[in-house]
């Protein structure tokens, strides 16, 4: 069936007309078992397009508007493993969440199962779309959905200021794009990103194809949360439902990233070719900077989701290392370890909204010992945060393996260090919450007003009985875990990723393939890296630091004193700082954003000419 | 606010530079030559029989595009109508008792009169703009905004009660679902004649006439049809926090 | 470009500064409405009567109005606040 | 002078950005946050015009006529109108933030600091 490539973003948005035509008729359970259904079968659909994606990239022309001469008429979807499988863990992540919803918020109606179609949609047109103002028009769709997602349980008060925050900068964001797009349009006179990447690669690398690639790449650095792009993130995840968050921290973020990357290697790659090694060494700092930054925010934290938006935002930065190395080997450990980590961290997201609908609270320290007679959850809780930290054999542990080994491989042998340390915070920090949540470990603790005035708003989102986690809370939570340990152990997948991989960055065959309709004649003959084993090494590291950070902050508050006074006194200050920073005003992002855009340019202005 | 002045203000200048200095690698203003338009300039009319060469862009050639914003307003308006029902209901709890608070707000006689005539023609504009999108500049987007003004009118030249005669609610939300969803139908109606989702599979018509480029009159009507059921509502919603709430104003 | 351009190019960029900097948001409406009228008939200089038809139906009519709306429910929200 | 349509562009941009930084009250902010969008608009229409062109509308003129490029009017229509719906949900949010927060003044509302 040849039009197979259309469903899976046709068949959720017209589900969502008929919800939202019903909506004046609800009908809670139809709702959910309907938004459902759709979520599975755009989930399988997904699977077959990545199944027959893997022998030869599949173009699928909307309108049936065939290139003429080389010059795209219409809108394709060009699929390749790499974007069909972004788009079935999308369906797969939608599905986890809609069952989540089930038994999740009792005042929810179709509009909200609507939203979250829609939503879909627009991730999987993104992951599929082989057009540049297609990619833009899909951001946009996921953007407002996003909004009115997060938005949607305003019982309470932080959603509206955290929705604001994130419309906010993500529109000034797009508006980015937006111009970058038009400058290109202003160059090459196309949309289509096969036929950009053919028109700049016949022309010079000059300031108009630099600032227009830096304006892309901020507007995808806003919906990805790099630094010093980050800081709406924080808020939105932190005060959306928990379904929406499993959305949002497992698959939107990456989704900024991986549009760089497909921009990269369909329209900027030919004629940024001649700088890989600049264009590396700036993508590969930001992305260590963030996630030092995101792993010590996280620290800071004590509000559970905030917890592991600022781990998010860590990871992010790990991805971006990934990618940032331009290599098949980084690309194809970046798209692991995003598939390992998306899953483990839903799973600690959906462990928080058990806690949050159990105890009524989402604060580690006021929840201090609150967890002891929750065994399951519990060990969930820890079991996902040692896969956080990439212990074998977790799927986290293959993916930062193979982008270790590409690192070293360019020559950034300093790489692994920060991973480990990004690792040890991130992971650390959740063990802390999780000694004291459902151990009690740790002294009674001194009260962090901030994390409790947010705690005060918050109110359960889910009702009924809660005594035990039910069923429907319980088993995501556990499916996900399995299934983040399932990609590590799976064999094979780690040499198919790899082989995407290599795919993906072939420009040539992506160009012949999208406007003249010929297949990529073989597939490009790839010797996957063997693993060494450094890794193994890491991951120990990473993970005994993180159990040994957990227990330093738990029991040994008074060590650091011990060790040198001065430092703790330095250390607390600038935690001060930092923490101020984050001030949750718009004005304050916009502005942070506005000297993101001039660092990024002015690094890429001043190294890429 | 000093501080983010000072962190702004050098920010936005160098921005501001490196944006020009992008931009003075365009082509001059007015010099621009773009393989794209050209050959869909060439090409629309003779292909597509319809003389509004950008109308044939955003609903043929990039309808997928079209599809999409279209969605776009859909969420929107679905976010907002979350948020301000929330509200809404929230002080319909407390305010039930009083059922007669529309009462003051009805217009004079003349303005009535006038209105009245206003919506007539409005609504015939409102039609014209829509169905002549192929053919003239215009389209569902724009003339589903001046059909929507068209039943604004008829709030202001009456009341709020004579407003919701007019537009019962369901009536809107089914009509706004129904745009969203004709556009995808008509896509699936390419897939169905055999060729590509939003392939054009209706006759084509005489280039110029009302009955011309197959489907895009078809997605105008839809499009059409969506904006102007979620402007209604997007105004509709605003105006009813109004008079939920006008009544304590006195 | 035609004189007419370079003119109406300036006044939106006059009003664009005027819609920024004046504070008073129900003053702001109306500035912001002018300013979509003379977008309209910038693009229409441009050549563009489809989009000139968008900007003027919605930058001048539809989201001024929703400005005023917004900005009366706030008064009255904050009247009962107090 | 050639230059002046992508200056007003730059203008509007920077101009908009100014003004959400600044800005004392979440309806301004949207409004700047439409200066802003708008800047989008000049930028495209600007890039696709041709000097002497007609509007890409074949109702009364020759068929072999110039046009200016119809890809970027196409592109920018329906954001306008989309836009303006857009800017109707970041107003609808502004309403929720006075009901829970009691103001719109984004420097008074900061629950989420840290």
């Amino acid at each position: 069936m040849g039009n197979l490539p259309a469903l899976p973003v046709a068949l959720p948005l017209l589900v969502a007309a008929a919800l939202a035509a019903t909506a004046s008729f609800p009908w809670r359970r139809m709702a959910d078992i309907v938004s459902l259904l759709t979520a599975v079968a755009v989930t399988v659909l997904c699977a077959l397009l990545l199944a027959r994606s893997a022998s030869e990239t599949l173009v699928y022309w909307y309108g049936g508007w065939q290139p003429r001469d080389g010059i795209a008429l219409g809108i394709s979807f060009v699929i390749d493993p790499i974007g069909a499988g972004l788009a079935t863990f999308a369906g797969l992540l939608m599905s986890v969440a809609l069952l989540f919803c089930w038994r999740y918020f009792e005042s929810v109606n179709h509009i909200f199962h609507a939203l979250m179609l829609v939503f879909l949609a627009a991730m999987i047109g993104f992951s599929l779309s082989g057009d540049l103002f297609n990619m833009f028009v899909f951001l946009e769709l996921m953007t407002i959905s996003a909004i009115a997602l997060i938005a949607h349980d305003i019982g309470h008060r932080p959603p509206i200021e955290g929705a604001l925050n994130f419309a906010v900068t993500n529109i000034v964001g797009s508006f980015l794009v937006l111009s970058g797009i038009g400058l290109i349009y202003g160059r090459t006179g196309a949309l289509n990103l096969a036929q950009i990447g053919e028109s700049l690669g016949q022309g010079t690398l000059d300031r108009l194809v630099i600032v227009a690639f830096a304006l892309l790449v901020a507007g995808f650095f806003v919906k990805a949360g790099l630094v010093p792009f980050h800081f709406w993130l924080a808020d939105a995840y932190a005060v959306a439902p928990t379904p929406v968050c499993i959305l949002l921290a497992g698959v939107m973020s990456e989704l900024g990233l991986y549009a760089i990357a497909r921009i990269y290697w369909t329209a900027f790659g030919g004629v940024l070719g001649s700088h890989e090694a600049e264009l590396q060494a700036i993508l590969v700092g930001i992305g260590i900077f963030t996630a030092l930054l995101g792993a010590v925010m996280c620290f800071l934290q004590h509000y559970l989701k905030r917890m592991l938006a600022f781990a998010t935002v860590s990871y992010i930065g790990l991805f971006l290392v990934g990618i940032g190395l331009l290599t098949p080997d980084g690309l194809a450990g970046t798209a692991m370890y995003v598939l390992g980590d998306g899953l483990v961290k839903a799973s600690l997201f959906v462990s928080v909204g058990i806690l949050q609908h159990l105890r009524t609270r989402v604060d580690e320290l006021r929840l201090w010992g609150l967890g002891r007679d929750l065994p399951f959850t519990g060990t969930i809780f820890v079991v996902g945060a040692f896969a956080l930290a990439g212990l074998p054999p977790f799927g986290t542990f293959l993916g930062k393996s193979i982008i270790e080994e590409a690192a070293l491989d360019q020559g950034y042998a300093w790489v692994p260090a920060f991973f480990m340390l990004a690792s040890i915070l991130t992971a650390g920090t959740v063990l802390r919450a999780a000694g004291r949540v459902f151990l009690g470990w740790g002294s009674v603790p001194e009260s962090d007003p901030l994390s409790e005035q947010a705690d005060l708003e918050t109110e359960p989102e889910a009702e009924g009985a809660r005594h035990r986690a039910p069923a429907v809370l319980f088993v995501p939570a556990l499916g996900l875990l399995l299934m983040g340990l399932a990609v590590g152990i799976w064999p094979g997948l780690g040499r198919a990723a790899q082989e995407a991989a290599a795919r993906f960055v072939d420009h040539q065959a992506y160009t012949t393939a999208v406007l003249y309709g010929l297949p990529a004649a073989q597939p490009p003959v790839w010797a996957p890296h063997a693993l060494m084993g450094h890794g193994l090494l890491y991951a120990l590291g990473s993970t005994v630091g993180a159990l040994a950070l957990a227990l330093l902050a738990l029991f040994g508050r008074n060590l650091p004193y011990r060790v040198s006074r001065r430092l703790v006194d330095v250390a607390r200050a600038g935690s001060v700082r930092l923490r101020a920073l984050h001030s949750g005003h718009p004005g304050d992002y916009v502005a942070w954003l506005t000297l993101g855009v001039a660092v990024l340019g002015g690094l890429f202005g001043l190294t890429l000419r | 606010m000093r501080t983010r002045k000072v962190l702004f203000l050098p920010a936005a200048a160098v921005f501001g530079f490196l944006f020009v200095w992008g931009l003075s690698g365009l082509p001059a203003f007015g010099d621009y030559r773009g393989p794209y338009g050209i050959v869909l300039a060439q090409v629309a009319v003779s292909e597509r029989h319809a003389t509004e060469v950008v109308g044939a862009t955003t609903f043929d050639y990039r309808g997928f595009d079209t599809m999409g914003e279209e969605y776009i307003l859909f969420a929107a308006v679905l976010g907002l109508v979350i948020l301000l029902r929330q509200l809404r209901e929230e002080r319909e709890d407390e305010e039930e008792q009083q059922s007669d608070y529309d009462q003051r707000l009805e217009a004079s006689d003349t303005l009535r009169v006038l209105g009245i005539g206003l919506v007539g023609p409005l609504i015939l504009l409102g039609i014209y703009v829509v169905a002549h999108g192929h053919v003239t500049p215009g389209g569902g987007f724009q003339g589903g905004v001046i059909l929507a003004a068209a039943l604004m009118v008829v709030y202001l030249a009456g009341r709020y009660l004579a407003m919701k005669r007019v537009r019962p609610v369901p009536l809107v939300e089914l009509a706004e679902s129904g745009g969203a969803a004709g556009f995808v139908l008509v896509g699936v109606g390419g897939m169905i004649a055999g060729s590509a989702f939003l392939y054009n599979f209706l006759p084509l018509g005489e280039p110029g006439t009302l009955l011309s480029a197959g489907m895009i009159p078809l997605l105008n009507i839809s499009v059409g049809l969506e904006v102007t059921a979620a402007f209604v509502l997007l105004i509709s919603e605003f105006l009813d926090q109004q008079f939920v709430k006008g009544r304590d104003e006195t | 470009m035609t004189v007419l351009q370079a003119a109406l190019l300036v006044l939106v960029a006059l009003g664009g500064s005027a819609v920024v900097l004046v504070r008073d948001p129900l003053r702001q409406a109306i500035v912001a409405g002018i300013f979509g009228l003379l977008l309209a008939l910038l693009f229409f200089a441009f050549q563009a009567p489809d989009v000139a038809l968008s900007q003027i139906v919605v930058g001048s009519v539809a989201l001024p109005l929703m400005i005023v709306l917004t900005l009366a429910k706030l008064a009255r929200l904050r009247g009962s606040d107090e | 002078m050639s230059f002046l349509p992508y200056a007003a562009a730059v203008w509007l941009f920077l101009i908009g950005l100014y003004g959400i930084v600044t800005s004392r009250h979440l309806v301004h902010l949207i409004v700047c946050l439409t200066v802003v969008q708008s800047s989008t608009y000049v930028l495209l229409l600007a890039i696709g015009y041709r000097a002497g062109a007609e509007a890409p509308i074949f109702a009364d003129i020759p068929p072999e006529t110039p046009v200016v490029d119809p890809v970027v009017q196409a592109l920018t229509l329906t954001d306008v109108v989309v836009g303006a719906t857009v800017s109707a949900l970041l107003l609808g949010l502004t309403l929720q933030a006075q009901k829970r927060l009691g103001t719109v003044n984004p420097d008074e509302i900061g629950v989420l600091k840290g």
